[in-house]
């Protein structure tokens, strides 16, 4: 394939575990693409999405149709979003970054350094980035739920790759907590009547998401990752 | 025209219709041997037949058969005044789609399930299905042309029938009407003398009569089975 | 009630088969049952004709009386699945839908709900007839499900206690013991208990019987039908012995009959306060029916 | 009876070309079930019975909130696939509009009835969403058990993505309902692929419905008590006698055949024909159906950007099988790819001998067990059939 087609085009793998919204990512993303006007298809992975087992979803992201379908084999894309899919291998694609494309962008969720060092070499011959950052602890810190990290993680993407602007992810982010067009399993739906009884109103849940997000666009922007170092971390 | 369905016998385990590419004729046309025309030809063709080929029948089938539906009237007055036109023209009808065990008398009905027997014992060489469900037609169209040499008309209030020699499709009452005046024009032009003349009333066997049966004849449980009327039954036990 | 589709059409009535002709002058449809019913079943030709059973084959005779009880005939639709039963069963004039193997009472619950979304304001009766394999062994669960469901139609269960349309092997239903093929040592568990199970699944009226006499199959029969036009499924459990893998003599079926109603086939009725309610309703009013046309021929007779 | 009360809704009835081609649309973003629902809702269906699988149980039970929602008169969760798929005949014979789908295991068990259906004249439509039939179990895609339907003598559709889904399914009422075919369409997508994965899907209003049922224009009577005969038993047992031979049976099992090819008219008239094929005459023509056709669609479009001769045809109706289409839009090729989504290669084999030149059909590339085909697989069989050098790492 051309070189210079890649960029138009994003294929995304999210590796993290049951219970930290990476179904749920995968669908307000594709639904962010198409508030911009742009196209995305997503495949959720289906199985056993039981609490910290491991879960991955695949997002395409275009401003042209997509045909493609099924997992993203060749990312250009990994969205990390706990150590342990790194470091104790909790992921359905080992190493995390199998299949990864030159030039492409690793966000991972962290509070320390996860890459060995022969993690660093395969990663830097593909002239890879690797964001690191603890999305959790924002999450925290802000939302005041670690179940916002999800929302840290978009953000970071998004604030890297520009695709869209903070009004086509809070109508996503809307639609998700306030229509009813979502299609999940039974324990995604339980889990958030469990977030709303937290924050009392679905309005509050909304508006703490994207504290979340306009945060990490924040962040985002004060970093240029193009020829930056291999590895670009944030505190928090 | 080339014929690609022909008056049989085609032979033991026929080719169907459609697999020689046989399709069904389009709105305001017919089919002829396989080819689309126009209804007036097809209905031309199959006259001729009626008039030419032994013991021209008309087969009518449960849809006409039955007061089940308004136009039921219309069709079956408009299928006995062309029968009436056609020289010698016998009506057998095709009453249900069961088949008839242990037999069928062939003289009184057809069945699509063992046609020919009706067509072979009668010796009929051309013949008309009106009103027969067009699976049911489809069936008894092909089994007739691999097993006969019988000439087969399909009126049909839908699509019509690829297997049929001759086909006339989303029929009407007027359409039979048409057919009729086709079948005397031909007939004159053929010089055949005819006078008007309803068919035969149809020849089925006479009743059994189970009056010289005797319980005996049903052995153990012959009161549950050979009841007669005004026979009273008591508690067997 | 509707006869139109068995009514000939005037212009061809001469044209048909004289037993067509019939099928609405004398036959059973659109009659009472005084007029019709099993007392009468010998006049019937659709109920008369030559079964393709074996001689002396209880069940063809059952299977008769089951026609001839029918409360509507014009209106009824049977379902069967492979075995004898169906040879017999589609000899009748009324309609017969041959399924898959064991599959009647999961076909009756599509087709039950089906009519009633079609004519909601008709009555039209759905029931299945099946032998003991097709019932119990490989349609059970399609039995049972439809029960738990509460499907409104009628299971009848024609009873041999083998299979004897391939030859005679030994089913869930034949009693314990018996020598049959592919039992060849005996059969070496119980007879399953089709009344207690349909009672668990939720039948509303179930009756075990040997059908020897003749007034009180059709009852059943008729009661089984009213009932689950209302209320909920009903079951038939009858003996219609097999005289050929069974070896029974056929001039001793009737008294082998005889003897399964005393033995396993006890008579045995059971019924909900529903379907209680519905019987003597229904019954009360056929009774009042044929005292009103009882009087209405004493009338007639004095004028 | 349910105390629920469902609403009673006031649509407008319309011709399916009316509501396919000529009724505005409007775009939604929605996984495959919801599409393969939203078409049954706008379908008019009657009766809708089904036994959950996954990945069917999506469709089914969105399905099911379409009849609380009084689209579908109605509906309920049957004792497994056969029961459902017995369900499904019996109701068809009374003349009502029915639906179910499954998936891979679900299929296989209902697969006697199915076998059935198309001689019973059963012109229901069944969904497949397709999932690994073999063991070990596993809920992934894979169109394995497309193959055992090759032969039921149903029509088949494949759809591609979510608007083939929607499309295909609202089509096949009408395909399947027509008194010249009256056998039943199966319209399969692969599982998760698209019915878990949302994509455009251009749909009607639902206040728009297909015009009702009407099951007396039919070639078999419905058993409904209604229609004569009365002396009906619609699917006779065939026994040989003095009287009878086996050939009814064999000129049955033709005209469900005959009944399966006169639908080819049909698919053309609703969807356009039974093939799409894009850049007609290149050297290497790929060739794919369902979720592969997507893939294979992304190759293409690769391929044109660096300029490479390579067509693509997108196969829609597996049956009737457009052989006489293939031929055409392969007269031309050197070589063919056909990318499955199974390890037998059905369409390979299909397609091998439907053209007078087999040899130029490349096996694969293949993927099965639930395995994603990446466009790169088919970008790799592109390069080496060519003898371009690249720098694909698989």
């Amino acid at each position: 394939m051309a070189e210079n087609k890649k960029r138009e085009r994003y294929n995304i793998r999210i590796s993290g575990l049951g219970g930290q919204g990476v179904v749920t990512t995968a669908h307000i993303l594709g639904a962010t693409m198409d508030n911009a006007g742009k196209y995305a298809s997503l495949v959720p992975f289906f199985g056993s999405e039981k609490r910290m087992a491991p879960v991955e979803a695949y997002v395409r992201a275009s401003s042209d149709p997509i045909y493609e379908v099924g997992e993203v084999v060749y990312p250009d894309i990994i969205l990390i979003y706990h150590s342990q899919v790194v470091t104790h291998g909790k992921s359905y694609t080992m190493p995390f970054y199998t299949g990864l494309k030159p030039n492409s962008l690793i966000i991972i969720n962290t509070d320390f350094d996860v890459l060995t060092e022969d993690d660093m070499k395969v990663l830097n011959d593909l002239n890879a980035t690797v964001v690191q950052f603890d999305a959790t602890k924002l999450a925290k810190k802000i939302a005041g739920t670690e179940l916002a990290t999800n929302m840290a993680m978009m953000g970071m993407l998004l604030g890297l790759t520009k695709l869209v602007t903070t009004a086509h992810i809070e109508a996503a982010v809307r639609e998700r907590f306030l229509g009813n067009s979502f299609v999940a399993s039974g324990g995604t739906a339980s889990l958030d009547s469990a977030i709303e009884k937290k924050f009392k109103k679905k309005e509050q849940l909304l508006t703490a998401n994207m504290d979340v997000i306009n945060q990490t666009f924040e962040m985002a922007n004060s970093v240029d990752i193009s020829g930056s170092e291999l590895i670009v971390r944030f505190d928090v | 025209m080339t014929k690609i369905v022909e008056v049989g016998p085609a032979g033991y385990m026929p080719t169907s219709a459609p697999a020689m590419g046989v399709e069904l004729a389009p709105e305001g046309s017919a089919l002829l041997y396989g080819n689309t025309v126009t209804p007036e030809e097809a209905m031309r063709d199959a006259a001729i037949a009626l008039l030419t080929r032994k013991n021209p029948t008309i087969f009518p089938g449960p849809q006409v058969l039955w007061d089940w539906k308004e136009d039921v009237a219309e069709k079956s007055a408009a299928i006995l005044e062309l029968a009436s036109e056609i020289p010698n023209c016998k009506i057998i009808p095709m009453p249900d789609y069961r088949p008839k065990y242990p037999k069928i008398d062939v003289k009184a009905e057809i069945n699509p399930n063992h046609p020919n027997l009706t067509i072979l014992d009668n010796r009929i060489e051309a013949c008309i299905f009106v009103g027969v469900h067009c699976h049911y037609a489809n069936l008894t169209l092909r089994m007739v042309r691999a097993g006969t040499n019988c000439y087969t008309v399909a009126l049909c209030a839908y699509m019509g029938h690829e297997e049929a020699m001759a086909s006339i499709r989303d029929l009407h009452a007027s359409d039979i009407a048409k057919f009729k005046e086709i079948v005397i024009e031909e007939r004159n032009k053929l010089g055949i003398k005819w006078e008007t003349t309803l068919p035969p009333e149809n020849p089925s066997l006479p009743k059994e009569d189970n009056s010289t049966l005797s319980p005996a004849d049903y052995g153990e449980y012959r009161s549950l089975i050979m009841t007669k009327k005004g026979e009273h039954i008591t508690d067997s036990e | 009630m509707s006869l139109a589709y068995i009514t000939p059409s005037e212009r061809f009535k001469k044209y048909l088969p004289k037993d067509y002709v019939e099928l609405i002058d004398f036959g059973p449809f659109g009659k009472t049952q005084e007029e019709a019913g099993p007392g009468n079943m010998g006049q019937f030709k659709e109920l008369m004709e030559e079964h393709p059973m074996c001689s002396g084959c209880w069940m063809a005779y059952y299977i008769r009386l089951i026609f001839a009880s029918l409360p509507c005939p014009e209106e009824t639709v049977t379902i069967g699945t492979a075995g004898c039963g169906r040879l017999a069963i589609s000899q009748a004039a009324v309609p017969f839908i041959y399924g898959n193997y064991g599959d009647q009472n999961a076909m009756a619950s599509g087709l039950t709900r089906a009519f009633r979304l079609r004519f909601p304001d008709k009555t039209k009766d759905v029931i299945t007839i099946a032998g003991d394999g097709g019932t119990m062994d490989i349609g059970f669960s399609m039995t049972m499900h439809s029960w738990i469901r509460g499907e409104r139609f009628t299971t009848i269960m024609l009873d041999n206690e083998v299979y004897g349309n391939t030859g005679g092997q030994s089913s869930g239903m034949s009693p314990k013991g018996a020598v049959l093929k592919m039992a060849p040592m005996g059969k070496d568990f119980e007879k399953m208990p089709a009344t207690d199970l349909a009672k668990a699944a939720g039948c509303v009226y179930i009756v075990r019987m040997s059908p020897t006499n003749i007034k009180a199959a059709a009852k059943v029969i008729r009661r089984a039908i009213f009932v689950a036009r209302e209320v909920g499924p009903t079951f038939i459990h009858a003996y219609t012995s097999c005289n050929i893998e069974y070896s029974i003599p056929t001039e001793d079926v009737f008294a082998d009959a005889i003897e399964l109603g005393k033995g396993r086939f006890k008579f045995d009725e059971y019924m909900t306060d529903e379907a209680k309610i519905v019987i003597e309703r229904v019954e009360g009013e056929e009774k009042a029916a044929r005292k009103a046309r009882k009087a209405a021929k004493v009338a007639e007779a004095v004028n | 009876m349910s105390a629920v009360q469902r609403p009673v809704l006031n649509k407008k009835q319309v011709e399916m070309n009316y509501l396919l081609h000529e009724a505005p649309r409007e775009k939604h973003f929605i996984t495959g079930a919801q599409a393969m629902s939203e078409a049954v809702k706008r379908a008019n269906v009657d009766m809708a019975i089904a036994y959950p699988i996954t990945p069917q149980s999506e469709v089914m039970h969105l399905v099911g909130d379409v009849f609380a929602q009084g689209h579908i008169k109605e509906y309920y969760r049957a004792e497994e696939e056969l029961g459902t798929m017995s369900a499904i005949a019996g109701a068809s014979r009374a003349g009502v509009r029915l639906f179910t789908a499954t998936s891979g295991p679900g299929l296989i068990r209902g697969l006697e009835a199915i076998a059935s259906w198309p001689g019973h004249r059963v012109p229901a439509v069944l969904g497949i969403l397709t999932r690994v039939i073999n063991a070990p179990l596993s809920i992934q895609p894979d169109n394995l058990e497309m193959a055992y339907m090759l032969y039921s003598g149903a029509v088949m559709l494949h759809a591609e993505n979510q608007q083939d889904t929607f499309d295909f399914t609202l089509a096949a009422f009408a395909i399947a309902e027509k008194v010249d075919v009256y056998i039943p369409v199966a319209v399969a997508t692969e599982g998760f692929f698209v019915t878990h994965a949302k994509g455009y899907v251009d749909m009607m209003s639902e206040d728009l419905v297909y015009k009702e049922f009407d099951p007396v224009a039919s070639p078999v009577p419905a058993m409904d008590n209604e229609t004569p005969p009365a002396r009906i038993q619609r699917d006779a047992p065939v026994q040989k006698s003095n009287f009878m031979s086996y050939l009814i049976h064999s000129v049955w099992q033709q005209e469900i055949w005959d009944s399966n090819s006169r639908a080819m008219k049909y698919i053309y008239e609703y969807l356009g024909g039974p093939v799409e094929v894009l850049n007609p005459g290149s050297d290497i023509m790929l060739l794919a159906s369902g979720c592969a056709a997507a893939q294979a669609r992304e190759a293409h479009r690769y391929a044109q950007e660096e300029g490479l001769s390579v067509g693509l045809v997108k196969v829609k109706a597996i049956r009737p099988f457009p052989r006489t289409e293939i031929r055409e839009a392969l007269a031309a090729a050197k070589t063919v790819i056909v990318p499955e989504h199974n390890i037998v290669g059905w369409l390979c084999t299909e397609v091998k001998a439907a053209i007078p030149n087999g040899g130029i059909v490349h096996e694969g590339p293949r993927v099965f067990g639930g395995m994603t085909l990446p466009v790169e697989l088919i970008m790799f069989e592109i390069y080496e059939a060519l003898g371009i050098e690249h720098t694909i790492k698989l």
